[in-house]
């Protein structure tokens, strides 16, 4: 304790000495971009401000603003891109920071600050661009809401802290645009209030991530307590730089680890709770309440990454004393937990129905690839599969949505059917977006990043563990992708009505995501590693013996093999011959009669048509179907034992502090008697009367608690009365207060 | 025992504790009030004799003028003015007194074998009002925020303390719906 | 000069009698005077610290006196606002009758 | 010493020759005492003077003579009226609390004596330059109220009390923007000495005068502390603590005698004190109003300024109709307060614009702005014309 207050104290001191630069003045080092940089969260923030004052009806304002200073953020995100271009080729990634003091108290100034790294230019712009786009989407996807300009205040607030996130140069900051963003998404995941599902959905979402934020929050102080800083990077005085790393990896914590290690852990619980990872993952799939764009937006593209994005900036803390070719135990963990998540996602996303769900889990297991990536290959190998994964799931999501829209609000898979023929727009790309998720060889973006993650976990020193987990993850994703698709776009059309192509203001955006999803993969190819080298800040070079290098190759046809089996068994499983809606009606349910109007919400209208997979084996398909029974697993231990524990409090407060409270009245009445006795004798009417009231009062309740503030102050005033005359006369005379 | 006092400060003190006591004694609420600003303009010339020009300027703007005409306003409301208050001098309240006394006694005690009598005098500060604001401006930002939250915050929860219970309720539902 | 003792005394009588008033009056506004009272007894001690101090240009103490007089102010309306309140309920400001916390 | 300087320096050489006759020690307190008395003189005196210029001004207003008995032209009436009220019998109703009852008036004209002390009247012709004078001056009106409060309450007369809480209300309310108008100025001076407020308006550009009232933001807050002020010392339109035809003569109808009297200057010394107090923070106080004039004496100029005010206040109260309460109130509140803050505001970004036009263009810009939206917020739902009565019909 007292060694981390003296560090606390020194580093404080460091600090106030180091650079306590106000924004407008910075030293020469940091260019104009960088002063300016605060500016990219900070317009989409005033845009949510301002659109909040408008009214109702002013919809094209409302969007004009959120567009608008989106596009602003793009400029100057792509800006900023482009000036740590510049700057690259020192063989190390150039970063630079601005700090500035929030405020100080006495002594002690906290610092936030922000800074500008290859890996937030990178976030930056595609944030930024990805955001963009779904904002352009979601004026044509909610044209039709009432609460249209509500929608955009919400949109653009999470695209301002999601910014902030990225750009925050203390751990606090970003914590503080990290609450934004989590309040954002119950926001819009809770958009559509008045349906009872959604509002169940955002406070979950809430309260779960909120459980992962209060360890996130722990490991902060924890930081804090030991380092004396907030900032990451501090021209040597930072949290994660090598010397208070050193002082971290010192200190020993519970149960054999550092407290490096542990705060990393906490650290990475938080990022556990955002990102959906296993077991803090059944928030993400109800999300999908929210509108689609949402989905595509906060719970696809960029929110779950943030979590992703939490752990890469961090990642000097999580690989600190990592020998050569070794891992840290926290990066194991991270490696354990994002396996079995990408595995487990990729398992129920096979047992889904709704056409949003099936995304939702697909995303879950991605961000476990992610994290994987992240923890046996390092920054570069995760971040580029975030980039990725971006756009293609929000292309997914986002054909998704068109696909919703274009089936009049249908979800569910099992009514669709052949809308390859009357949205090709949105087939074509959705089948980009597919191909590239299931990672088809070479020409689309999913395969060169999900390749490098496997590459990595195949020669991850420690285990081979999840290597053969995320094997199983990528047969499955190719499966179920496929599935879904021959759901959606192959068989007969299963569902009501006529299908239509949607807007051009939805599908542009959806041809230059499917670009992106295909194009993008050149930049992390083996031969030509530009990702790799612009985080790393390293030189570039092109050789296509970076391909000859053992074990490459292989595994490269491996997974393609993989990937073609998965596509093909899906092929002949759901494709080959078209579905067919399903004959039989149930007898309480007549097709012809029923309209629109009187179906469930789970669409069910004819008697479902079961999944060939279902039909092989109802039990697995149950587990699967169930989601492994997760919440009600949690249903039936986390909030069952909260009842149980809140229904054992009252019983205590009742029987133990209640038969207390009436034994004190008893016996306080018994003193009033006595009392009263002795008084007959003496004449002394206020006294008698004092005891009166005190009888009586005593028989409401303890004569402590009448309830007559005099006697409590007068209670209060002579216990103070006698400590301090105690503290005074023992102290003067053991001489430690000096009179 | 103690040196150096000054008329004027024994003026001013004897001023303080009179109107203090007369606080304490009388019957009638309204004199007690009125009795209290004496205890506060005579606090507010100690003040000035302490060199706290602004502190004793604002102690007079603010208890003088806002906390008495509060004070008194509020006892016309609960229809205090008149009424003699019913007083017993019953046992509780001498137990009071002696309390009270004891409270002085010790302080007084801890004082003057805590300091020596007649101590050291420093020269008169040079405190001006504008070292005063660059202050508050720099040093004691923070907490001239939160004294300014919570000056609203009291403005705002007094009023809707103060307002009748329905009417209340029926504006705090209006912003509750928004 | 005034030595500082002087002034403490003052502060401690004041601050007596206001807790005399606190404990010994039953009209719940004669007993925010008491606290007011007291509250004005901790400032003048406050600003008497401030002048004999070592360093006065700190302004340490005044600035906790300027701090606790606003403070004051804000518990005054308050306070008033819950006697008004109180009294409008049920037709009383006497502590002593003020022993229920139900409506 | 120039003639011009003598002249306008006068009044200090007087004190300085008179507390030459003493011993040295005695010298700071003679000078004080001399400074009080010449206060104590010369206001009162002018009040004697407002008086009769108010009753024949509201006579011509009201197309009457006015006071024209006493002496030529009624010059002498005040004397008269003096007389009549120091001989007049001193009533004290009988179930009135007698001591309070007489503090009031006491305490009253007190206060507001002690409001003149950080008057500057003159170059160099201040009775106390404090550092926070300005602070002083509001302390000591916040304290008025409790006199009138006093006053009403010890009369133990319903109209009495009626008035006084309406006074006290009022006051209250507007003490409000009243501080805060003048707030702009110490803003922009930097200091809250009466004195050092003065001589930062003392300069010239060209022949014109650098007093506050010719910014945009002075402009603003003098109109509002006039506005203040008329509300504060309960002059008309706003005198309905005292509205003869409602409640007789408010909190002092049990006051008769010299009390009444003290009661009556009290009200116009407040009067003149926050009068040269607006002169002082926006009307350059004794600065002369145009450079070419600097040759007259700057207690002249003072004077001149409070004779014009004067004049000014004496023309509203013949002229505006009275307010109502609510009517007071949401004024008040809802109008003099925001343009106040607002006002605020705009004074400091005058502060840090920098010189130019392009500041001016904008705080006006801006004030107007805010006037007329206010304006209109206000005046939504308010259907001038004919007066309706809700009860008498």
């Amino acid at each position: 304790m007292i060694a981390s207050c003296t560090s606390f104290i020194t580093s404080v001191a460091a600090q106030t000495t180091a650079i306590g630069l106000q924004p407008g003045e910075t030293d020469s080092a940091t260019s104009a971009i960088v002063r300016v940089l605060w500016l990219i969260p900070a317009i989409p923030m005033v845009g949510a401000g301002l659109i909040a004052l408008l009214k109702q009806p002013m919809r094209k304002t409302a969007a004009g603003l959120a567009i608008g200073g989106m596009f602003c953020s793009l400029l100057l995100a792509i800006a900023a891109f482009a000036h740590v271009l510049g700057t690259w080729g020192g063989g190390a990634p150039t970063r630079e920071i601005v700090t500035f003091n929030w405020f100080s108290l006495g002594s002690s100034s906290l610092q936030l600050g922000w800074l500008l790294d290859p890996l937030a230019a990178v976030m930056l712009v595609m944030v930024t661009f990805v955001g963009l786009l779904i904002f352009i989407y979601s004026t044509g996807y909610m044209a039709h809401d009432e609460n249209f300009t509500r929608f955009f205040c919400f949109l653009s607030l999470f695209a301002g802290g999601m910014l902030g996130v990225i750009i925050a140069n203390s751990i606090l900051l970003l914590f503080m645009c990290w609450e934004i963003v989590g309040l954002t998404s119950y926001l819009l995941i809770g958009f559509w209030y008045h349906k009872p599902s959604a509002a169940a959905a955002a406070k979950k979402a809430f309260l779960t991530t909120r459980v992962g934020d209060i360890f996130f929050l722990l490991g902060i102080v924890w930081l804090f307590a030991q380092t004396g800083t907030t900032l990451f990077y501090n021209n040597g005085a930072g949290a994660i730089e090598p010397a208070s790393l050193a002082a971290l990896l010192g200190q020993p914590a519970a149960l054999g680890l550092t407290a490096a290690t542990a705060i990393g852990l906490l650290i990475f619980a938080g990022a556990a709770g955002k990102s959906g990872q296993l077991p803090l993952h059944v928030w993400l799939p109800d999300a999908m309440e929210g509108p689609t764009p949402v989905s595509a937006l906060i719970h696809a593209a960029t929110m779950v990454a943030a979590g992703v994005y939490l752990v890469a900036r961090v990642y000097p803390l999580m690989s600190a004393g990592a020998q050569a070719g070794g891992s840290t135990v926290s990066l194991t963990v991270v490696a354990w937990v994002g396996a079995l998540t990408a595995l487990f996602g990729a398992l129920v996303a096979v047992a889904q129905n709704d056409i949003k769900r099936i995304l939702a889990y697909s995303t879950v297991s991605q961000l476990g690839y992610m994290m994987v990536g992240l923890a046996v290959g390092g920054v570069a190998v995760g971040m580029f599969h975030l980039i990725t994964h971006a756009f293609f799931k929000a292309l997914l999501f986002l054909g998704a949505g068109s696909v919703i829209h274009g089936c009049h609000d249908e979800q569910d898979v099992r009514h669709m059917g052949r809308l390859r023929h009357s949205m090709p727009f949105t087939f074509w790309t959705y089948l980009c977006g597919m191909l590239a998720l299931s990672g088809f060889p070479l020409f689309f973006s999913g395969f060169w990043s999900k390749d490098a993650i496997l590459g990595a976990a195949h020669s991850w020193p420690v285990s081979k563990g999840p290597f053969v987990l995320l094997i199983i993850g990528a047969l499955l994703t190719a499966f179920y992708m496929t599935r879904q698709v021959g759901y959606v776009f192959f068989g007969t059309w299963r569902g009501h009505g006529h299908p239509h192509e949607s807007p051009a203001v939805m599908t542009l955006p959806l041809s230059i995501l499917a670009v992106f999803a295909v194009a993008l993969g050149v930049l992390g190819t083996p031969a030509w590693p530009w990702f790799a080298s612009f985080l790393g800040g390293s030189p570039l070079a092109f050789d296509l013996h970076a391909f000859a290098e053992p074990g490459l190759l292989p595994l490269m046809g491996f997974a393609t093999l993989l990937v073609l089996f998965g596509i093909g068994l899906g092929w002949w499983l759901y494709i080959r011959k078209p579905m067919q809606r399903p004959t039989h009606a149930p007898a309480h349910l007549h097709v012809s009669e029923h309209g629109d109007e009187d179906r469930d919400e789970e669409g069910h209208e004819y008697g479902e048509m079961t999944d060939v997979l279902e039909s092989a084996s109802p039990t697995v398909w149950g587990w699967l179907a169930h989601r492994f029974y997760f919440d009600e697993l949690y249903e039936a231990t986390v909030l069952s034992w909260y009842a149980a524990l809140a229904r054992l409090a009252r019983w205590f407060d009742s029987h133990v502090w209640g038969a207390l409270v009436r034994l004190v009245s008893a016996s306080f009445r018994g003193l009033g008697w006595v009392n009263r006795s002795m008084d007959s004798q003496w004449i002394d009417g206020a006294f008698d009367k004092a005891c009166d009231e005190l009888v009586t009062s005593g028989g409401v309740l303890a004569w402590l608690q009448a309830g007559r503030t005099s006697a409590y102050l007068r209670a209060m005033v002579v216990g103070l009365l006698i400590l301090v005359a105690l503290a005074l006369v023992v102290g003067t005379s053991t001489g430690q207060v000096r009179l | 025992m103690i040196s150096g006092i000054g008329i004027v400060f024994l003026l001013t003190a004897a001023l303080t504790v009179a109107g203090a006591l007369a606080a304490a004694l009388l019957r009638n609420l309204v004199h007690c009030a009125l009795s209290l600003t004496v205890t506060f303009a005579g606090l507010a010339l100690l003040y000035l004799q302490l060199d706290a020009q602004f502190a004793g300027f604002a102690q007079i703007l603010v208890y003088i003028g806002a906390v008495a005409i509060l004070v008194v306003f509020a006892i016309l409301l609960t229809r205090g003015a008149g009424v003699q208050e019913y007083r017993s001098y019953g046992s509780r309240w001498f137990g009071s007194l002696v309390i009270a006394a004891a409270v002085f006694a010790l302080l007084t005690w801890a004082v003057v074998k805590s300091l020596p009598a007649g101590g050291a005098i420093a020269q008169t500060p040079s405190v001006t009002v504008q070292s005063i604001g660059a202050a508050l401006m720099s040093g004691y930002v923070l907490p001239l925020e939160i004294v300014a939250v919570l000056l609203t915050v009291a403005l705002v929860g007094a009023v809707i303390v103060a307002m009748p219970e329905n009417k209340a309720k029926a504006i705090v539902e209006k912003e509750g719906g928004q | 000069m005034t030595p500082l003792v002087a002034f403490l005394i003052v502060a401690a009588m004041v601050f007596a009698i206001g807790l005399a008033i606190a404990l010994t009056r039953r009209n719940a506004i004669l007993v925010l005077i008491g606290i007011e009272l007291m509250l004005n007894a901790a400032n003048l001690n406050l600003i008497a610290f401030w002048r004999f101090g070592s360093k006065p240009e700190a302004l340490t103490g005044m600035m906790f006196a300027i701090f606790s007089i606003a403070v004051a102010a804000a518990e005054a309306a308050v306070g008033l606002g819950l006697v008004i309140a109180y009294h409008r309920h049920s037709r009383t400001t006497d502590l002593e009758a003020m022993t229920r916390m139900k409506g | 010493m120039s003639f011009v300087t003598t002249l306008d320096q006068i009044f200090v050489l007087l004190q300085r020759w008179i507390a030459g006759f003493f011993p040295l020690w005695l010298q700071p307190a003679v000078g004080t005492i001399l400074g009080v008395v010449a206060i104590v003189a010369a206001f009162p005196g002018i009040f004697a003077l407002t008086t009769v210029l108010e009753r024949k001004g509201l006579g011509r207003i009201q197309n009457r003579l006015g006071p024209n008995r006493v002496g030529p032209l009624g010059i002498l009436q005040p004397v008269a009226d003096g007389i009549k009220s120091l001989t007049k019998e001193d009533i004290v109703p009988l179930s009135a609390d007698a001591v309070v009852h007489f503090l009031a008036p006491v305490v009253l004209v007190i206060a507001v004596f002690l409001g003149f002390a950080v008057l500057p009247i003159g170059r160099n012709m201040v009775l106390a330059d404090m550092d926070s004078g300005l602070l002083f001056f509001f302390a000591i009106g916040a304290s008025t109220e409790l006199s009138i409060f006093m006053a009403g309450w010890s009369s133990r007369n319903k109209y009495s009390l009626l008035g006084a809480m309406r006074a006290v209300a009022q006051m209250i309310s507007y003490e409000v923007p009243l501080l805060l108008s003048s707030v702009v100025v110490v803003m922009i001076t930097g200091s809250l000495s009466t004195v050092k407020i003065v001589e930062a308006q003392s300069g010239f550009t060209g022949v014109f005068p650098h007093w506050y009232v010719f910014t945009p933001w002075g402009f603003a807050g003098f109109v509002l502390f006039t506005i203040a002020a008329l509300a504060e010392t309960n002059r008309s339109p706003f005198d309905l603590p005292e509205g003869e035809s409602e409640l007789v003569a408010g909190y002092f109808t049990e006051y008769s005698g010299f009390k009444f009297a003290l009661f009556f200057l009290g009200e116009y010394l407040g009067m003149f004190s926050i009068a040269g107090f607006a002169i002082t923070l926006f009307l350059g106080g004794w600065g002369a109003p145009l450079s070419v004039l600097g040759f007259v004496p700057s207690w002249a100029w003072f004077f001149v300024k409070l004779f014009g005010a004067v004049v000014f206040f004496i023309w509203l109260r013949g002229t505006l109709p009275r307010l109502r309460q609510d009517q007071l109130m949401n004024f008040a509140w809802k109008f003099m307060l925001p343009m106040a803050l607002l006002n605020l505001l705009v004074a400091g970004a005058w502060r840090f614009m920098g010189e130019g036009w392009l500041r001016w263009v904008i705080s006006s810009a801006v004030l107007l702005l805010a006037y007329v939206g206010l304006g209109r917020v206000l005046m939504r739902n308010q259907h001038l014309g004919a007066r309706s009565y809700r009860y008498a019909e």
